[in-house]
């Protein structure tokens, strides 16, 4: 296992569990627990069932007919996007409102940018009747405002984080303090591959669900169950990690890492970790971060709520260093194109994060006979004001 | 002998002051540490401060952020303590998040520790088991003394851990929380202390968060060799300024 | 066959095609080709095809733990909210432009209410290329905004309707006007199980996998494939439609239709047909609709665009007239509470045009070992304001 | 004989005019009538407005709007026109959506339509087969002929069929195509209308849709017995009121 994580919670030299001691006793407990409560019959059989029955997986593998014949390749969307709220995100949310129930936990925390963690967590938290509480971003309340409506319709209380550049990482922030501030009853659904472990490995066990059904779809459709080529975006790293996780340890199949390179990499208004960063600690894991000389965390940018984060997971990090996965960053105006492309190509409106990943094409050549599978992470819904007042439409 | 180890052998409850660097003002720093001793303070936390510091509350977390929009950086701080010890003896610890250390260089950073005069650190986010690893020997290695934090969920055995790999005190918050959120003890905290107390551990203990004034400094000295005062000593130096220190210390030790 | 179309094109006493001489090629090419083309094994395989991996069929039946457990019955949602475009209203247009494609047309026309026909149109003419101007009411247009973001991101043309109520009504007016006036390369794709024969009947078969699916799905999850209750709402009738389709002629299935009452049946603010409808032509079809004794179209009124009709297709006509369906008025309040109690304890924003079906269950008691299956036909994200705003959250 | 078929007997072109009736006044019904024949028309096409009129253009739609707003309905408008054959001798065509005669019952709406005198009906709704099997022996039984139309993408077998089954005129559209929608006709048009022609059907033909002035109506009546106009004299009579119908009328006969 080269590519995955190891016995001590590290992926290479990234990942551990960075915390202050009054998170040690719920990280240690989930720690202990996670991989054996998985494994249980009973948490399998419900988990598979919702994300059947609730979550409407298995996800299509959709060959896009039209952009293949633009780009001249074989391209599949893994369709993330049709799942109950929009995203992938419901996979990992639903995973760990049955954890947290396992632990005996009443409350539920959260973080989140683009506001789908959010959905996803409020979802779960009316499916299971318990108390929800999300941080968001000021900046990320107001660019996301149809899934701020969503959490209230779903019951949750959504806080304002009003520090720092009042996104993703500020929320984290608020969603760590509201943690050591409740130690016994709360569980914190963190809604990516970041944190301390074991909550990267937890989280991309529950996504790995995504590379599952990529292997048997694409056995029934190709005859062979690898894909050339996996693209995703990285905002920490989740989905990525799903559409990867069982391809990690073959070679063969190329990994594709996108990120967000907001107004251009060198712009000083980007969110393009594996460029621009370097190795450091974000939110409990050593990880690449953008941050200056002096170790302080730098405020990131992106157009995507969802990838306006500066720090990757820690998975990703090693996949970078390693050169596992090839890592390119794709600007606002490259994204929000692609984004375009794919709804007039395929009807499909796609989340700003996941149009970051369709902005390979235009980068990059592909042979005709190449596999290419691309994570559809998100449904587009919540972006539309932002996509209308880029293309004036 | 390390002052911090000089200081925990005197015979009296010991006060201990948190501020962040570079707070009000990014100059204030020694004028701060040196009206604390003047004051009659016991030991001081001197914040370096981070852009994230997820374990502290809203004041000091301000008070961080103001520090950083102020210019303070690792090398300023360094550069502002440098003659330190040419005014200044009580025990000095830096406190600070684990990322700009490890930015600097761990072994550059507590060998310019060492330079300075520093006694100790406490570092929230380091865990126990990577320090005890990888970093206890270069700790050591410049005389540095590292605190670790205990609380009321942290389990006997891992307490009974911490104090056999400390050599200082153990920084005992008074509950669960970020700084600055509770105001005075109720029953399940002095429970806690009474409980800590009663372990008998070869550190002592100082305990912090929520010591807001000269009652819950004499509550948590009831039970602990010390407490360190945060977030009530920032609101006072943003409302009265760096000069006024002894209004503030008078109040809490009369 | 009671129940179904007869082969003259009525349900009984309801149907035909009533329209002026410039429809009759087009509508008489439809006629004479649908059910041939239908059958060809390249149109089945490509709608099942697409079905399956663009639109995410099959979508789930899902038991409703928690909404069972507060009726004390037992509660399945089909979950028409999980298809891509948000709604049942897919599975029509994914048909039609199949349909569209194999007839020569060249140009896509379409009505919309709620907006959700209008995008589920958007999107196959993006997905195959095709020119698409969508007509809605100027009063729908502002109250689904969404909807209509989405359809421009995916380059269709939207006109608004701005005669009579401005809402559902007038825009099929226009839309039949567009179709007079462009006789040659247009297909109409109509939303509802409404228009001129064919039209009821086609609409019906597109929307017929729903309930051949909840067969396979009931007999996998209960050991039988017949409910004891099917639940749907009714603006046109196309998704209830869907869901009785396999049931129409197997009365042990008690079939529950939902019309909206607005603010009150008899308030004058309604579009509940059934209750205050007579028989007449709307729109090409003989069938209920709400009209003056002289025989003028009433102005309807429902919170829910989709429901804003003041006819129902032909079919649901004939069973009310049988007495086959039980027909039952929803109030605004009543559908908006039954709506949010969803959000609340399953996790599911639903239409406001579903919350009205979800609103059965405060009115009708089932008993506890009866099974129902209630057809969710969309998701309540081109609601949120509505919602919001209803409920000052 | 019917009114209708006695003046299609007449060697001329016939210009046929269409109205909504109940505008631009309520009662304007009997006068805009009178001036009409006095003013040298051969036949009217009276509309009874409906709500969702879905074969017409926006002029047409707004009238029948504005009638209902004015209070028009069926009863109203068989009121008007009770006497209207004391004063008007050409043909009255009631044209109309199917479904105000299907609530008035379609056969005590014929008999009305009888006592009043009027000779023939429009419904573009009501499909031929419909009209056909159910309400071919009312129609008759009550003297009235009813007019099909049929469009330049109807075959030659409907063509054909529809001739058959009419006993006046067939209502020729000039192109597929809402009422007032294109202005002039083109070589598309011309052929069709030639192609018409040629087939020699037993019933005359008169054209409708875009017939506007006095050089339309021209080419049409060229092909044709006679053309209809309807959306351009609803927009005379809304900028020139009933008064001054002939100044249209002189201008298309000029
Ligand atoms: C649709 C979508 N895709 C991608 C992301 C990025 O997160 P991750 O990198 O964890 O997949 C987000 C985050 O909100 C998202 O909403
Ligand atoms: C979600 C949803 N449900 C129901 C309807 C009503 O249409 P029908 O009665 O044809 O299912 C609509 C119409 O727009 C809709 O969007």
């Amino acid at each position: 296992m080269k590519y995955n994580i190891n016995n001590k919670g590290y992926y290479g030299d990234f990942g551990g569990a960075y915390i202050p001691e009054m998170l040690y006793p719920n990280v240690e407990e989930l720690r202990l627990n996670y991989l054996k409560v998985m494994q249980e019959p009973s948490f399998k059989e419900e988990f598979n069932q919702l994300l059947k029955d609730y979550v409407g997986r298995p996800s299509p593998l959709y060959f896009a007919k039209r952009l293949s014949k633009k780009y001249n390749t074989k391209i599949y969307l893994k369709r993330e996007d049709l799942n109950h709220t929009g995203a992938h995100k419901i996979n990992n949310t639903i995973g760990q409102i049955l954890m947290a129930q396992r632990l005996g936990k009443k409350r539920i925390i959260a973080e989140t940018g683009a506001g789908q963690h959010g959905v996803a967590t409020a979802t779960v938290c009316a499916l299971m009747g318990m108390e929800c509480i999300v941080y968001m971003g000021e900046i990320d309340i107001a660019r996301q405002a149809p899934n701020v409506a969503r959490m209230k319709m779903l019951g949750a209380k959504v806080v304002p984080a009003l520090s720092g550049s009042k996104t993703l990482k500020d929320a984290t922030n608020e969603a760590i303090r509201d943690w050591i501030n409740n130690p016994v009853d709360t569980h914190y659904i963190i809604g990516s591959v970041v944190g301390p472990h074991p909550y990267p490995d937890m989280v991309a066990r529950f996504q790995a669900v995504v590379s599952e059904e990529i292997q048997w779809q694409l056995q029934e459709k190709e005859g062979k169950s690898t894909p050339d080529y996996v693209i995703a975006c990285v905002g920490g790293g989740s989905n990525a990690a799903g559409a990867y996780y069982h391809y990690l340890e073959n070679t063969n199949v190329n990994l594709i890492a996108v990120e967000a390179a907001g107004k251009g990499v060198n712009s000083g208004k980007s969110a393009a970790t594996s460029a621009l960063g370097k190795e450091g600690i974000i939110h409990g894991s050593k990880t690449l971060l953008m941050q200056t000389n002096d170790g302080q965390i730098t405020e990131p940018y992106s157009i995507s709520a969802g990838l306006d984060y500066p720090g990757v997971g820690p998975m990703h990090a090693h996949l970078f260093k390693t050169g596992r996965a090839e890592f390119v960053s794709v600007t606002d105006d490259q994204a929000m194109t692609a984004g375009l492309e794919l709804c007039e190509l395929e009807g499909i409106i796609p989340a700003i994060e996941s149009s970051h990943a369709l902005a390979v094409f235009g980068h990059k050549t592909f042979k005709p006979d190449d596999i290419v599978v691309l994570s559809l992470s998100g449904r587009g819904d919540k972006d539309l004001d932002t996509y209308i007042n880029h293309f004036k439409l | 002998m390390n002052r911090i180890n000089q200081k925990l052998k005197e015979n009296k409850k010991l006060l201990s002051i948190y501020f962040s660097a570079g707070f009000p003002k990014l100059d204030d720093t020694v004028s701060i540490i040196e009206n604390l001793e003047k004051n009659g303070v016991d030991m001081i936390e001197i914040g370096l401060p981070f852009s994230d510091p997820l374990a502290d509350g809203p004041t000091i977390q301000a008070s961080s952020t103001q520090a950083l929009k102020n210019g303070m950086t690792t090398n300023v701080l360094f550069n502002q303590l440098k003659d330190i010890r040419k005014t200044v003896s009580i025990p000095l610890i830096l406190m600070g998040y684990f990322n700009p250390m490890l930015q600097y260089g761990v072994e550059a950073f507590c060998k310019k520790c060492q330079d300075i005069g520093i006694d100790g650190l406490i570092i929230p986010d380091l865990p126990v088991d990577v320090y005890n690893e990888k970093y206890k020997a270069i700790f050591e290695k410049y005389g540095l003394i590292n605190v670790f934090l205990i609380t009321p969920q942290t389990s006997v055995e891992r307490i009974n851990f911490i104090d056999s790999i400390s050599n200082g005190f153990i920084y005992m918050v008074s509950s669960a929380s970020v700084t600055g959120s509770s105001s005075g003890f109720g029953e399940a905290q002095t429970n806690y202390f009474k409980r800590i107390a009663d372990m008998n551990l070869k550190n002592p203990q100082i305990i912090g968060f929520g010591i807001s004034d000269s009652e819950t400094f004499k509550q948590a000295t009831k039970y602990a060799k010390g407490a360190i005062i945060g977030s009530a000593f920032i609101k006072h130096l943003k409302s009265e300024g760096v000069t006024k220190i002894n209004n503030f210390t008078s109040l809490i030790l009369r």
